[in-house]
């Protein structure tokens, strides 16, 4: 609009003013373009093959290690900047030596781990036992509210207890036969960390360092020299965020990103993508303790209900794999004898009727509440799980909610006087054991549970007890019986995360990308300048 | 009130009209009939076209629900994303959403959604801002200030923030929305109601009722609504194109139109990460958007004209040296 | 000019105080952040003191008057999210939207100046019927739909501009830029082309033009500053609105800006945040609509001698 | 533009404003209608011209196609408006606006509309100077002030930043002929330059008007349907009905002998002792509408003198005595009634 102005003849006359205005404008614009820069820290961040540029969605609110069992947290943080004793693998579900080199159970209460040497912080400290144990006793048994300290450790406190320099023991209050997968969340920080608040830039042992961070706009890691391990291919990492799929999918498509996450699973057909399976399920909670869903018949109609291979191919890209528990494989107790649900529209009508013939109001309306952002395509799966639950009779209303509200139905104390509630949840089992999942999910009382039956209660008691193959046998059987007589869920798909990734990388992305994106992964292509 | 008295005398009266009205005066003042809307109507090409547009909107969303029963909410996963061909009927015309439903269906269902929020919305800011506005218009002093001081603090409340707030956190439920779209509108109408009683209210024939004892609700009833109607209902035709984007916004940030229950912004704002691989989810429905607002527009300006008797004969001049005024009033404001 | 300022300054700050008091009730409607920021299987204990240290266990009116004594030293609290301070917070974010809405202002206002001009100097032309046809579409397209497109056009098929970004030239400005500008920009060419069609028409243009003023001299030098009235309360209320379109362009191009902040502080329950952004924009509003106001007095000697009411 | 053109000096017989078989058509409702049908007048520099008739008779829509001020709704399709023997509807816009101004001036009736509102006054009685003389904005200010003391505004030097909203009518009238006679034209046309004021305040704005006509040798076009202004002010007089000029003539050749029976009736209707200020006075019946001016005279409908030939044959502007012509069939039967 504006060319056809200055090349009109009757525009003439407003010329000279027009331009003195465009002048101001590009004045301000030249001016503000610095202060932005200014504010945002310069650097272009341009491909220089030094630099791995990724590309998340939201800023992290914190990079404080303790916090690294969020997802927008840890992200950056594990493995990059600072680094846990033990490790996991999330192909085999394995523990692997990191920190620490060896760790055995020498008391029936007491882990004892032996601490690698020649490891130095970002700062120049060595590391010792005394930092690890102060990480642990930071993280677990201070006031900080770490989040890792509630999901993974529960309330119990740890004695941490430095040995020496290279040795260090945990005591639990009760024998504990995964300590060392719970200690594998706990990040290594330097002893003089402050313990009165959490810190926003650590410090860490990890293969980059802190740069710079420049608040809303970018954060940037450098190599850090004295690490103890191999030295990743990239001098220099820096992390942008785009809230939009679309704009990551599309700085990839224009060389703007190297890595970008959590991309739409319509995007999967580019060959600068990859699919991984993030080790996250997805499942409709119903809440047993109101009419309908009171009823077995109505949730087991529920489960049958659910068009699980539809919902993957048409809306989730078919990426996801229809799911029949809520712990995938690789995680331990993983049952492979359990095989989905399909879906069975004339067996779930019957089985609706047959519990309406018996006085269930049926009619009772049931509020199926999902989280906005929740994954990729979430309300179009919600409105998809209400059109299959109202075909086999049942009266659903979508509800979709924030982050805060999906908390307060999907928490201990449970939203009271909201009727029938099938709360769609997708649960992380980034700490690979069915253990984490059955006391959260499916214990009678626990904290995202809404009901349970005794057998399956003692069962999850007693399978949380056992190690190796025992407990293996004893959760894969407890998550069947779920499936058989509780049906508080009603399982969707273990999902997958997409990446974009542009062609100058190599990049093998793992079931903890999502969590724990590690840069040393991550190599040039072949052929492309280091 | 500085900032109200955008409509000194001299801007307001077109006096365009005054030599023209003067030198055909003695034709105009006696026409025998006055043109009917509808030949007007004709007259106005882009008038005409916007017309039959608004009227078609109108008619798919009072008879399209039932004509379509429950088509725009039958599912078939396999049917995801077909695009728009001539093989499967009417209803593939416009081909499937990502969940297998009808376009055409679900265009038709959101029409009959988005008006009856977007209506309700307008009719209630309408209604409530205008009221407010004649009456502290009227009145004055401090009244007027009162009544202003209420627009200002909507105005400098950042209105998605309260969107956010009620939809998000409370319910988001469709009356919630008209609500707060309503809530939001107001001091628009408030605004340009106070500044036409507020001029209106020194005129001869307000004070000649004054002096006979009329009482001041039947003053503003009687002569003053009339008069700032015709600008009132202008505005609201503009807020209308305004409350149908606002609409969409907030249905990108999760918080507009609920499904199953689908509105044109919802569509939009849904489909546009099928962008690349399905245009017409997203395209067919911002399409709708646009043209009803363009068309409501140019209806809106058309329909001030029309109303206006100063500018009337505007209209019935032959098409090539037609003068036209504002398109969109100055009083309108986004 | 000096009384007429302080009537109206006196008069807009009644609003901002309603604004501020709003937003702490608003922020309280919304229920305890504590369960969005304690792991989920923490203790009634940790949740207790949690509230405590954040002072959330206190009652509302005590909470309100910390509110107002810390915030009128400028002290807005601590960010629950970040652990900055919010004021802080508030200050990085908000030069970023103020930019990129002054640039779009002032882009809109003169660009529907030339445009809703030269459409009004020639009523019904083939210009302004083009001008009138596409000013009124911009007005009616989705902000976030016209900037995914733009990224797709313009940053990807085309590769001419970065497709999202704060860090660069004067490059990154367009898309931000144009997507926030195209309503504004929409309104204004047919507010402008409106009211310069009456100003033209106007019996002091005619006295203009008998004195042999060119037409540059009749719209610009007669006309322009007539018309402007209602084009200036226009455009300050689009400016208003700017907030909310900033919201969507921060929230699609990566920009740190206040929308985006305000968002996200009231999806994250972080209150303190909220308080400021929202504060520092009703005080933003409040400046604006006096920037208008004083415009109003400077380019019509009548408003001048009006004292506000 | 550089330059003013010094105006090639006309001979006295020239007359400084010749309009010939103007013809304005005008888009209605009911179609094209032609507003002006052939008006023909011209005057001389130092003498004033009356257009005479009631209002929508076409009288401003002749002032205003003189001046190319014409609305968009109407446009001339006839005729010639020559000022100094150029006729202006065949100039370029840029040729015409060298005209407005130095040659061609007007004055309209509401001069609070005609003043910019938004101006201070002395800036836009200066404003002439600045288009045509390429003064400077203090050379323009110091000209309007010499301009505002001329027609008699009081401290001009203050006043000439004051806006036009803080000038009384009356002043406001002084000041737009200030402005209009800023360059000294060689024709200012008044349309009726004192309808909107009260009785003293006309007077005063007619002599003012006389002076500065004497002092700057113009033609005068006086728009008006007032007798009294016409006897007392103008040298000639153009009398219109329906669009066309129906009698022509001085002044007091015109009065004292009416050739046309609308004339006629005219001042007939005047009582004889009071003239001054009435409006139009009642010729009974009502002017025709424009879109349905009859085949034959246009004034036949009112006509006490009609007859058969009358709704036939339209009457053409026949010579009626010395500088006179009258558009009447039976113009010579006036005399003897």
């Amino acid at each position: 609009m504006k060319s056809s102005v200055s090349s009109t003849r009757r525009a003439a006359p407003g010329r000279p003013r027009a331009v003195g205005a465009m002048l101001l404008a590009g004045l301000v614009f030249a001016s503000s373009g610095c202060a932005v820069a200014g504010s945002a820290g310069g650097d272009a961040g341009r491909a220089d093959g030094r630099t791995l540029r990724v590309v998340l969605t939201q800023e992290p609110p914190t990079l404080e290690p303790c916090e690294a069992s969020l997802t927008g947290t840890g992200v950056v943080v594990r493995s990059n900047i600072t680094e846990p004793l033990v490790e996991r693998d999330p192909a085999s579900g394995e523990l692997d030596p990191l920190l620490a080199t060896g760790w055995k159970q020498t008391a029936p209460r007491t882990w004892t781990f032996d601490i690698r040497s020649g490891v130095t912080f970002h700062n120049g400290a060595p590391l010792t036992a005394e930092d690890a144990a102060f990480s642990i006793d930071r993280a677990v048994n201070s006031d900080l509210a770490c989040n890792v300290e509630g999901y993974v450790f529960g309330n119990d406190d740890l004695e941490v207890e430095a040995v020496d320099d290279h040795r260090l023991t945990v005591t639990t209050e009760e024998p504990d036969p995964i300590l060392p997968l719970r200690i594998s969340f706990v990040e290594i920080v330097p002893r003089t960390t402050d313990t009165g608040a959490k810190v926003r830039v650590p410090v860490g042992t990890g293969p980059y360092a802190v740069g710079s961070w420049k608040a809303g706009a970018a954060i940037s890691l450098d190599r850090y020299d004295g690490y103890w391990g191999e030295a990743p291919d990239f001098a220099r990492a820096r992390y942008v965020w785009r809230s939009d799929a679309s704009v990551r999918a599309a700085m990839i498509d224009k060389g703007e990103a190297e890595i970008a996450v959590a991309l739409d699973p319509m995007e999967a057909g580019k060959d600068t993508t990859a699919a991984y399976p993030n080790n996250e399920t997805t499942a409709l909670r119903l809440d047993g303790r109101e009419a309908p869903l009171d009823d077995l018949r109505v949730r087991r109609a529920v489960d049958l209900a659910v068009d699980r291979e539809g919902i993957v191919d048409a809306l989730l890209g078919g990426l996801a794999e229809p799911a029949g528990q809520l712990v995938p494989p690789g995680v331990v107790g993983h049952s492979d004898e359990i095989s989905p649900t399909r879906q069975n529209v004339t067996e779930a009508r019957a089985l609706v009727e047959r519990a309406a013939a018996d006085g269930v109001p049926t009619g009772r309306q049931i509020t199926l509440v999902a989280r906005n952002g929740m994954f990729s395509g979430v309300s179009e799966t919600a409105e998809a799980l209400q059109y299959q639950m109202q075909q086999i009779g049942l009266n659903v209303k979508v509800r979709m909610a924030d982050t805060a509200t999906h908390l307060q139905y999907q928490l201990r104390p449970l939203p009271e006087d909201v009727g029938p509630i099938a709360l769609l949840i997708m649960h992380g089992n980034q700490a690979g054991d069915a253990g984490f999942t059955t006391s959260q999910y499916l214990l009678g009382d626990g904290p995202q549970s809404t009901f349970g039956t005794e057998a399956l209660d003692r069962r999850i008691t007693e399978a949380g007890a056992l190690s190796g193959e025992k407990r293996q046998r004893a959760f894969a059987g407890l998550l069947a019986e779920q499936n058989e007589d509780v049906v508080q869920y009603a399982h969707i798909a273990h999902m997958s995360g997409l990446l974009g990734l542009s062609r100058s990388i190599r990049y093998e992305p793992n079931s903890a990308t999502g969590d724990e994106l590690r840069l040393s992964e991550v190599h040039p292509a072949k052929g492309a300048k280091d | 009130m500085p900032r109200e008295e955008t409509d000194a005398p001299e801007a307001t009266n077109s006096p365009d009209t005054t030599d023209v009205a003067d030198a055909a005066g003695g034709a105009s003042a006696a026409r025998p009939r006055r043109p009917s809307h509808w030949r007007m109507l004709g007259r106005d090409r882009a008038a005409a076209v916007g017309a039959v547009i608004i009227a078609v909107v109108a008619l798919v969303a009072l008879f399209g629900r039932p004509a379509i029963g429950d088509r725009a909410r039958r599912q078939e996963l396999d049917a995801s994303l077909r695009p728009p061909s001539l093989d499967d009927g009417v209803y593939g015309l416009l081909g499937t959403d990502v969940l297998g439903r009808s376009m055409v269906a679900r265009l038709v269902e959101a029409t009959a959604t988005t008006l009856s929020v977007a209506v309700p919305a307008v009719l209630c800011s309408l209604a409530i801002g205008s009221a407010l506005g004649l009456w502290a218009g009227y009145h004055g002093g401090r009244r007027e200030s009162v009544a202003m001081r209420v627009a200002d603090v909507i105005l400098s409340f950042p209105s998605l923030l309260i969107a956010v707030v009620v939809l998000y956190v409370f319910s988001p439920s469709a009356l919630n929305l008209v609500l707060i779209l309503a809530v939001t509108r107001i001091p628009v109408y408030l605004r340009t109601a106070r500044a036409e009683a507020a001029e209106l209210r020194s005129r001869l024939f307000v004070d000649a009722a004054r002096t006979f004892g009329t009482p001041s609700r039947m003053i503003i009833y009687r002569h003053v609504l009339p008069i700032a109607l015709p600008t009132l209902l202008t505005v609201a035709t503009l807020d209308f194109c305004f409350v149908m984007l606002t609409e969409s916004s907030l249905s990108f940030l999760g918080i507009g139109i609920q499904p199953p229950d689908v509105s044109w912004g919802l569509m939009v704002a849904q489909g546009r990460q099928y962008l690349q691989t399905a245009w017409w989810i997203t395209v067919l429905p911002g399409l709708a958007i646009v043209l009803t607002t363009v068309s409501a527009t140019v209806l809106a300006a058309w329909a001030r004209i029309a109303t206006d008797p100063a500018q009337r004969w505007r209209l019935t001049l032959p098409k090539r040296r037609r003068p036209r005024s504002a398109p969109v009033p100055p009083e309108m404001i986004p | 000019m000096i009384p007429f300022l302080r009537t109206r300054i006196l008069s807009s700050a009644v609003p901002l105080v309603c604004v501020v008091l709003g937003v702490f009730f608003l922020a309280r409607m919304t229920g305890n952040p504590v369960d969005l920021y304690l792991p989920l299987s923490a203790t009634p204990e940790q949740r207790a003191e949690f509230s405590a240290a954040h002072g959330f266990d206190l009652s509302i009116p005590v909470q309100l008057w910390n509110y107002l004594t810390d915030a009128a030293h400028l002290d807005f609290g601590t960010s629950l999210r970040t652990g900055r301070p919010a004021g802080e917070m508030v200050f990085d974010a908000f030069p970023v939207t103020l930019q990129l809405a002054g640039v779009t202002m002032l882009l809109a206002v003169t660009g529907a100046v030339l445009v809703g001009s030269l459409a009004a100097y020639r009523p019904n032309s083939p210009i302004d019927r083009i001008a009138s046809l596409l000013s009124m579409t911009a007005a009616s397209i989705p902000d976030f739909w016209f900037a995914v497109m733009g990224v797709l056009v313009f940053g990807v098929s085309l590769g001419l501009l970065p497709t999202s970004g704060t860090i660069g030239g004067p490059e990154i400005w367009v898309l931000p830029v144009a997507t926030l500008l195209i309503r504004p920009f929409g309104v204004l060419v047919q507010v402008v082309r409106g009211s310069m069609v009456t100003a033209l028409s106007a019996p002091y243009v005619k006295i203009a033009r008998s004195k042999g003023a060119t037409p540059r001299r009749v719209v610009f030098g007669h006309a322009l500053r007539n018309a402007v009235t209602p084009v200036l309360t226009v455009a300050g209320d689009l400016a208003v609105g700017l907030v909310n379109g900033a919201v969507i362009v921060e929230t699609i191009f990566g920009w740190p800006g206040i929308g985006k902040l305000m968002i996200d502080s009231i999806l994250q329950r972080d209150f303190a945040v909220l308080q400021a952004a929202v504060l520092m924009t009703a005080v933003t509003i409040f400046a604006l609509n006096i920037l208008v106001d004083v415009c109003h007095a400077l380019t019509d000697p009548r408003v001048r001698q009006a004292v506000p009411a | 533009m550089t330059t003013t053109s010094p105006p090639t000096r006309s001979d006295a017989d020239t007359p400084a404003l010749d309009v010939e078989g103007l013809c304005v058509e005008l888009s209605t409702p009911s179609g094209t209608v032609r507003a002006v049908d052939g008006v023909s007048f011209s005057v001389r520099r130092g003498r004033t011209l009356a257009l005479l008739g009631e209002s929508g008779c076409g009288k401003s829509m002749t002032a205003l196609s003189v001046v190319g001020l014409l609305d968009p709704a109407a446009a001339v399709t006839g005729g010639a408006v020559r000022v100094r023997g150029d006729d202006t509807l065949r100039m370029s816009p840029a040729q015409r606006r060298r005209l407005a101004g130095p040659v061609l001036s007007i004055v309209f009736q509401d001069a609070l509309t005609a003043l910019n509102p938004v101006q201070p006054v002395g800036r836009q009685i200066g404003e002439p100077f600045r288009i045509h003389r390429r003064l400077s904005r203090r050379q323009a200010r110091e000209k309007a002030i010499e301009l505002m003391t001329r027609v008699g505004i009081p401290e001009p030097r203050q006043r000439a930043r004051s806006y036009p909203h803080q000038f009384s009518g009356g002043m406001r009238q002084r000041l737009l002929i200030a402005m209009a006679v800023a360059l000294a034209p060689d024709v200012l046309i008044a349309d009726e330059p004192t309808t909107a004021l009260d009785v003293t305040v006309q007077a005063q704005i007619m002599r003012l008007l006389r002076d500065l006509q004497d002092e700057r040798d113009m033609a005068v076009v006086l728009i008006t349907h007032d007798l009294a202004v016409v006897a007392q002010r103008a040298d000639d007089v153009v009398v219109m009905y329906a669009g066309t000029v129906v009698e022509n003539g001085p002044v007091r050749d015109v009065f004292a002998a009416p050739r046309h029976p609308y004339t006629r009736g005219l001042l007939d209707s005047v009582p004889e002792d009071s003239v001054r200020g009435r409006p139009l006075p009642a010729v009974p019946g009502s002017p025709p509408e424009l879109s349905a001016v009859p085949a034959g005279c246009v004034f036949q409908a009112r006509c006490p003198l009609v007859r058969e030939r009358c709704v036939r044959e339209r009457p053409v502007p026949r010579p009626a005595g010395e500088g006179r012509s009258a558009a009447c069939h039976f113009s010579e039967e006036l005399d003897r009634a």
